[in-house]
């Protein structure tokens, strides 16, 4: 199988045209980005809002454990159904994977800042918009993007199901070699998928290296060390 | 034809009807066997990064790599890895059995580290060995936090499962791709419906086991300083 | 290694596994199989959900975890022989139990015939391009949608017999809607679709003629392990085969896909009339 | 400016009283502390000057101002408050902490900066620790930030609660004397929590002791309340040392300080009866020579009897009572700002100064009942 | 058992030593105090005896037997040990806790959890509580759980981690009382490890004190230690009130109690020019009635001062000098065991008992220079 799959990525007609993996990654990304950013609309609002007042968290909890409940397969084809449009019927169904772990993450996020800190801040005399963006949210920053990346990893596993309604992507290196049993191809379009998966985690963990202020990155090290 | 009369002519038959709960059990049993081999995983792994904390960073990566395999990808690549055939059901039950452990075992790590210091401490010093301090202490204290992780996977997994119905096994996923194939609503509709409950009686469950688990937690509502204020 | 050799699921244990491939008829036709058995006598008979394509199901029979599945005849034959000329129902036939391989068989042929067949939508048609020769000078400007493996099996076939070499091969599905929205849509201009599939003409598209006999004759044929059916059980099948006809399987498509009748109620209906007459 | 608790009760939730019938002020550039047992209502009474908390009846003024009709941030920020654990906000530097509150002010970024440099030279921290984050400093330079950043806007008002409790005993020590000072050189009014008797007892220019349930026991000078407990949960709340403690209110100024024979460390002293008090050549005490011991040459540290503790002129007889009790020689060396011995004083003389006292028995006390 | 630590050294990662070549022995039944700043090395010399921490050199011997020698495990069970926070198995009720050892050590069910019973009773919880979770306990309840749970198996040797060290200091008080009374019936041999000397000098039959770099400046008797600290770090550590603490190992025997006048509440006084002391009908004292001060009809409560301390009779100088001191006549109220009122004396017979002490000035220390 090893060999098999070697040679499938060694063979050039695999990497050119429009079913080449160069097409496919783009298409791939492609889906998962849109995803993302309707997802990050959505969730980034609501997470606040909620963790910031700490009103309405056991709705959001219990909404997002629904949410994450909701078979993708079955929202991509009744989407599909219902627009009879292939792309907006995926990226519906990829939406709906990413709430629930950007909003958990935000909420989560600004949640868990340590209850002085806030208290100091409206100590000093921050009003709730203040200490909600100069506070809060960067102190949430770790998790909120914790969240991100948790998305991130299921869109791209999952993106592959815009395949089964004849979209591109890489999910149509599995649904073609399966359908032929063609366990090179498959394999392929597993490692592809992860391969990509681990990049754009690296990326967005270069991201959050750069987003998070430093004072807080610190903090969590002296915590996670904790005395001996 | 209105979506009421299509779910009543589609529920009308009673060959429909039999393989609902047919697709209903099979769903149940490939969501939830792996959560067992999955928890049985983890504990595993929490071990591991106990006994020899070097290697946290390590399992807490594999964990992480696994989460990137495509669900699809692994319940086809599977047989090629166990020697199973390719429509066994076995291959979902392995995957998704590898997604709860994956899902868990940071969490895990993360809850036996973050056992109270002095608990462990007084543990050792009254002469528990290691084996008997971590099920006996340590993972009972990270049940919480392995009881949330559960349930996220629980419910994810309920929702991966319909993926398979692309390789044949699939429990109520098959719905969806037979409602796909004839531009029917009705299947898909019940599908989802049914994903749905399963899910909401399967995290009710949970809550309810936990419960049961951690009879020394008493709920104990967070406050904020602010709320005093309406400002 | 090949993962799919290994353990056996279904087989000698008088447990029947029906399996059926992603063209929205072969569930219909398993079910119609299990019926049967069920009425000949078989207790323990299951109809497993649709899944792949024939490679699929091929392994499935080879490595035992199926027992049974309907199929067609001239693909078939093709899939183990690339290289056959047999066309007619006939040739197709006489010449499939030869390049079976061993453990596997077909049992009586059904009159009842699902071939493929290229389809534009009326525009196109009303060009005048009413063959596939008449396309041929166009295929270079069209798009063209059909399963995964349809590259592979009908690529160098369609360009060596009527020089038709299309601008792109996309995927669509088999035959399902994904085919037909993209037909229906514009996005390609030909596509794969079965002559008993009830969205060709429920969508006025229009079929092409296969005026070179590119794609074979499609006779449905029950394809098994060879010895796991009893005499009752392959007389039953033998029955149920005889009765089909391409006029009747057309019926039967509709009532499934336009319908959207369970195929176990239609699978009954059909058995209980087959009966009756 | 005054702060006055005017019959200010809270409830939360419909509950029993945090804090009930609260009435009391606390004049203008003084220090009051609050101190009781755990849940007594301690942090609800502060926290009801900022606003963080609102009062379910009566009323908090300021300088005679209701704070209800000031818009919460707005009077916070012309409040320093400073909370238990410091509550520094981990994402920014020391700076950008302490500079918070003028910022929102809308004070430049870089006056800002520039007040936040000299706020962390006012609570003695190096220049250099401007730029670290609170996650690389300990725990007793987080609370002095703490107390800068509650400085920054140059409050009148200083809310403080239990802002040292989470430093060990000597850096706390240190931060109390340092608070002093600032309060000396600022003359803020500040409510200061505390559940340490003693804490209370040595910052405060009054203390209010509450007891559970949020009822004012007594309200008055330290030397009032040790000295003249209006209960028993007073008394046993200030402890069982107050008598001792409460010397710390008494001036020595009557105090007669002893001649005493001093040796210095090497030199060859000769034989004596009495004890001598060994000293260094700046005239530090560094030890006691025993009556009758023999030294093989010149003196040295060894032959020495470790000394007690020192007295240090013009402070409490407190120090001077315990100087002389802790002597082996029964004689308390008694030292000037530098540290120079200039005398011995007994425990005889401590005692007559007490019963000299006019105010140690007939003092009547400022007190409450609750 | 008696405890030796022979040349004991621990050095973390091969770094600087957080235990220095410690040598010293706790004798058999008695209990010793690890008293010194924070990181100075208490809590690794405590665990070097039950293996929580190997040592680096040296040995640590039980009754002469080798530590080193005895598997960890069963050493462990053999040694009862109490960390700060109690460190309760928040997972297990009360009885489940206390009764974690003997399950170890294969006790039934049964007899661990009758044993269990009776150890709540000897740490002084009510049976009740047996079947709470530790969260739902005070934090002074807590540790008594926490004693209780090392005491279960009956071992000879406690070793205790700063174990009241999270609790307010009147709960503590009580706490530190019930320890001393637990170890009067108990006879066990105890290492105590606190940052307080105000704790070390209350429990310890011993206190060693120990400086940063795990270095031992002092092994001796609490009396020794504040009265003769062998150098100015244990002076300083030992704190500048040491002289009065130092009070606390002088026994009262021949402290002259005087005759006070007496008045009873609900009587009616006449006119006095002296301070008369009010009691109640079972004479326990309420409070002074001041000199010259007039009564409407019979003595209320609301007539009189508030009284100082009370010093009970028989136990400290301290207690009897605090009395005096704070009572607004001058005069200590001397109570028996009942609380009954038995006489006064004053700051200058306690004075007097001191001077006549003949150890006071010039006992021997035993002392260890690091
Ligand atoms: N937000 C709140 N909601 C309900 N009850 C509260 C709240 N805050 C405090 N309390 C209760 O009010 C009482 C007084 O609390 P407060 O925090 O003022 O006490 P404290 O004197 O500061 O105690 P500590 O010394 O423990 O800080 C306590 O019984 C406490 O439980
Ligand atoms: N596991 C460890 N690894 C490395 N260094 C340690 C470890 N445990 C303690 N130390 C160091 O050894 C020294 C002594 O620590 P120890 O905990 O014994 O001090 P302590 O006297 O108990 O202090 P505290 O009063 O703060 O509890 C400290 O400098 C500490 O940092
Ligand atoms: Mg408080
Ligand atoms: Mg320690």
């Amino acid at each position: 199988m090893i060999a098999e799959t070697v040679a499938w990525f060694g063979d050039a007609a695999n990497w050119s045209g429009p079913g080449g993996v160069p097409a496919r990654v783009l298409e791939h990304v492609g889906y998962v980005a849109l995803a993302l950013a309707i997802a990050l609309v959505i969730a980034v609002p609501f997470g606040l809002l909620v963790g910031h007042t700490g009103r309405g968290a056991v709705l959001l909890v219990g909404a997002g454990n629904i949410v994450r409940a909701l078979p993708t397969l079955g929202v991509v084809t009744l989407f599909f159904l219902l627009l009879a449009e292939s792309t907006p019927a995926a990226v519906v169904g990829l939406v709906v994977l990413a709430v629930p772990p950007v909003m958990a993450g935000t909420y989560a996020g600004v949640q868990s800042v340590d209850a002085h800190v806030v208290d100091a801040a409206s100590g000093v005399g921050m009003r709730g918009m203040q200490r909600l963006w100069q506070v809060e949210v960067p102190i949430a920053l770790p998790m909120v993007l914790g969240g991100v990346r948790n998305a991130v990893l299921q869109l791209v596993a999952t993106a592959a199901v815009a395949a089964y309604v004849g979209l591109g992507g890489l999910g149509r290196y599995l649904m073609d070699g399966l359908a032929i049993l063609d366990y090179a191809e498959v394999v392929a379009g597993a490692v592809l998928t992860a391969a990509l998966a681990v990049v754009l985690d690296l990326l967005l963990a270069g991201l959050q290296r750069i987003v998070v202020p430093r004072g807080v990155r610190l903090a969590e090290l002296t915590r996670s060390k904790g005395p001996a | 034809m209105s979506l009421i009369d299509e779910l009543g002519t589609y529920l009308g038959s009673a060959n429909t009807r039999a393989q609902l709960w047919a697709a209903l059990a099979e769903h149940g049993y490939l969501a939830l066997l792996p959560i067992l081999f999955g928890v049985v995983l983890a504990v595993g792994a929490g071990w591991l990064g106990q006994t020899w904390p070097q290697v946290r960073g390590t399992l807490a990566v594999v964990a992480n790599l696994v989460y990137t395999i495509p669900s699809l990808a692994l319940f086809v690549v599977i047989p090629g890895v166990i020697g199973t055939t390719i429509l066994d059901s076995i291959n979902v039950v392995v995957a998704l059995s590898l997604y709860t452990a994956a899902l868990l075992v940071r969490p895990m790590l993360d809850a036996i580290a973050a056992v109270p210091q002095a608990v462990t401490a007084s543990a050792t010093a009254m002469g528990y060995r290691p084996a008997r301090r971590y099920f006996g202490v340590e993972l009972p204290l990270a049940v919480p936090v392995l009881a949330a992780g559960v349930r996220v996977a629980a419910v994810s997994n309920i929702s991966l499962v319909s993926v398979g119905a692309l390789i044949g096994v699939g429990g109520l996923g098959r719905l969806f791709t037979d409602g796909f194939q004839r531009e029917y609503y009705a299947p898909i509709v019940v599908g989802v419906v049914l994903t749905l409950l399963l899910a909401l009686v399967v995290d009710l469950l949970l809550v309810l086991l936990r419960r049961v688990l951690t009879p020394w937690q008493r709920p104990a509502p967070t406050r904020r300083a602010d709320e005093e204020v309406a400002a | 290694g090949n993962p799919l050799r290994g353990g056996a699921e279904g087989g000698d244990d008088g447990r029947i596994v029906i399996g059926a491939s992603d063209v929205g008829e072969s569930l219909l036709l398993a079910e119609i199989y299990a019926g049967a058995l069920r009425g000949a006598g078989a207790d323990d008979v299951t109809v497993r959900p649709p899944v792949g394509g024939r490679e699929v199901l091929v392994q499935a029979l080879q490595d035992r975890s199926l027992t049974l599945a309907p199929d067609y005849s001239g693909n078939l034959l093709r899939y183990f022989d690339q290289d056959t000329s047999a066309t007619t129902s006939d040739e197709v036939y006489r010449e499939l139990p030869r390049a079976l391989p061993e453990g596997l068989e077909v049992l009586d042929q059904s009159p009842a015939e699902n071939t493929d067949m290229l389809v534009v939508r009326e525009e196109l048609a009303a060009q005048g391009v009413r063959t596939i020769s008449d396309l041929a000078p166009r295929c270079d400007r069209l798009v063209f949608g059909g399963p995964g493996q349809w590259g592979e099996r009908w690529r160098r076939e369609i360009r060596e017999l009527y020089g038709c070499e299309f601008k792109e091969i996309r995927t669509t599905d088999t035959g399902g809607p994904v085919t037909v929205e993209a037909l229906r849509s514009g996005e390609v201009q030909v596509a794969n679709m079965f002559s008993t599939s009830a969205s060709v003409y429920a969508n006025g598209f229009v079929p092409l003629e296969d005026d070179r006999d590119m794609f074979p004759a499609q006779n449905i044929v029950p394809f098994a392990v060879e010895g796991s059916l009893s005499e009752r059980e392959r007389d039953a099948l033998d029955r149920v085969s005889a009765a089909l006809t391409t006029e009747k399987l057309t019926e039967l498509n509709v009532e499934f896909s336009e319908r959207k009748r369970n195929p176990a109620d239609i699978a009954d209906e059909f058995l209980a009339q087959a009966r009756n007459r | 400016m005054t702060i006055e608790f005017r019959g200010v009760t809270k409830r939360y939730g419909g509950g029993a009283a945090a804090v009930d019938e609260l009435s009391l002020t606390v004049p203008d550039g003084s220090m009051t502390v609050f101190v009781g047992p755990s849940g007594c209502g301690k942090t609800t009474s502060l926290r009801m000057v900022n606003r963080m908390v609102e009062p379910t009846d009566g009323d908090v003024l300021l300088d005679g101002r209701n704070v209800r009709d000031i818009d919460p941030a707005e009077l916070r920020r012309g409040i320093g408050y400073v909370i238990q654990h410091a509550g520094l906000f981990p994402h920014r530097t020391v700076l950008g902490n302490i500079a918070t509150v003028p910022m929102l002010s809308g004070w430049s970024r870089r006056s800002a900066r520039r007040r936040a440099g000299e706020l962390l030279d006012t609570v003695g921290l190096p220049a250099e620790l401007g730029s670290r984050y609170p996650a690389q400093l300990s725990g007793g330079q987080q609370q002095r930030v703490g107390v800068a950043r509650a400085l920054a806007a140059d409050p009148p008002v200083l809310l403080m609660d239990e802002p040292f409790s989470a430093v060990d005993p000597v850096v706390r020590e240190g931060l109390q004397d340092e608070l002093l000072d600032l309060q000396r050189r600022l003359g803020k009014t500040i409510v200061f929590v505390t559940h340490d008797i003693d804490e209370a007892v040595r910052l405060g220019d009054r203390v209010a002791v509450l007891r559970v349930g949020g009822r004012l026991a007594q309200y008055g000078t330290p030397a009032d309340v040790l000295r003249h407990p209006v209960d028993d949960f007073v008394a046993e709340f200030v402890g069982k040392d107050r008598g001792y403690r409460g010397l710390s209110f008494l001036s020595a100024g009557a105090l007669e300080v002893g001649e005493v024979v001093t040796v210095e460390i090497g030199s060859v002293p000769g034989e004596s009866g009495e004890w001598r008090l060994a000293i260094d050549d700046e005239r530090r005490p560094r030890g006691w020579l025993a009556p009758g011991s023999t030294v093989d040459g010149s003196l040295a540290e060894a032959d020495l009897v470790a000394g007690g503790s020192l007295y240090r002129r013009g402070t409490s007889l407190r120090g001077a009572l315990d100087a002389a009790l802790s002597s082996p020689a029964s004689l308390g060396v008694v030292v000037d700002d530098d540290g120079a011995a200039v005398g011995v004083v007994t425990a005889r003389h401590v005692l007559d100064v007490i019963e000299r006292h006019p105010a140690s028995a007939t003092a009547t006390s400022r007190t409450a009942r609750a």
